[in-house]
């Protein structure tokens, strides 16, 4: 089920891929979580998002995004991802 | 990623695994989160009409919230990938 | 390993039986962790469960399947589950 | 779900794997629930007598009530099957 | 892909293998995060560990060790692992 | 585990994709992490200095913690492991 010779492993490569898509779903949803916390009044009172929920949603993803950049830069500089 | 194309089929399958089970991790992660935020009482068996008025729009606000991450989520990954190109 | 024609698939049944396990499984853990901080008492003066914390398990048990329940509802209506 | 006959036995295989897998990870889980709960002072490398105590009240707690909560999740869903089968 | 027969399995002594390997991943996973969440001072004046702190993970890991071992034979010893 | 020779690669395999799924979780949950103990107003969509700052403390934080975490576990493991020897 594995290419065992130096040539690209195309097992490898779909591994690879599936890999990435696990990683920016678990990234998604992290985003999601991480903001609903930050930006959702708990109280619900009805199921719309406030003028000023959804401006924090925005907000939120963006700055959440840059954190994802500095901690890659880190982990990165560090070679800890390994 | 660059896939060779005998697996395109192969990863479309992957993809669609992918989500069945992540729409089900969020199906139940909803539950739990409407249901720690919105039940606190249990002198009855049953919802009370509060409580399920409450999850109810804490189900709503959820889906309106993650479709709105959503959308962000795709321009900062175009905006990402755009300069990286560059 | 898969069926590429029309016909009923074997390996798609498999999966989704295998999901369907995983999803039970995942509920039941879900139910067990919500309720045991909704109902237990954290300072642990022994290891059993007074009346108290067990009829609150089975009330907590009954509204929290109540819940799967709305929120199925809604998700299927918005056809948020795909 | 139905699963041919032949895979039958695939299927048991894989729900062994599942039960090791998630009764490893409630082991997991529990040790960090009782952990998190019962232990509060790191003046020395030794749990004392109080915490040892605490963590296993903690563990028979968490097993009689996943126990309980084992019954009532099989009753809700025979009721429900018999709903949807009605 | 699975031996029918009764003669030792290999992909089961894979499987057993692999799942080993999971359990002390999550098993490292759930102490470094534990810890952190005891020993460490979230106001992140800098990105070194104080003295303190330091020693309090080195207590902590060892007080977690030995939770996970009094765990283990509680549980063993109702047979709640199956 | 007593796992055949000719197995042994592919356990290595196994042994490596878990190694960057696992990399990739802990990269995850350092983001979350930091994140939600960093960043704390929404006024702007940018992450200002202090927060900025803050994350990279936490994140080193957080490397050196885990790295120490390493250490006692390797320890703890093989004095496990002797004991069972003995």
């Amino acid at each position: 089920m594995s290419a065992s010779g130096g040539q690209p492993d195309p097992a490898l490569a779909m591994e690879m891929a599936k890999q990435e898509m696990d990683y920016r779903v678990a990234l998604f949803n992290a985003m999601v979580s991480s903001c609903y916390e930050k930006c959702i009044d708990k109280r619900y009172k009805d199921g719309d998002l406030s003028v000023g929920e959804n401006s924090c949603i925005d907000r939120c993803s963006s700055k959440y995004w840059q954190v994802t950049g500095i901690v890659g830069q880190m982990l990165g500089a560090q070679g800890a991802m390994q | 990623g660059n896939v060779p194309a005998e697996q395109q089929q192969q990863l479309m399958q992957e993809i669609e695994k992918m989500q069945v089970r992540d729409s089900l991790r969020m199906y139940n992660s909803l539950v739990e989160r409407c249901f720690r935020d919105c039940v606190e009482s249990f002198r009855r068996k049953d919802l009370d009409s509060t409580e399920e008025k409450c999850v109810q729009s804490c189900c709503g606000k959820f889906m309106k919230h993650s479709a709105r991450v959503g959308i962000r989520f795709g321009e900062l990954s175009s905006e990402a990938e755009t300069q990286m190109a560059a």
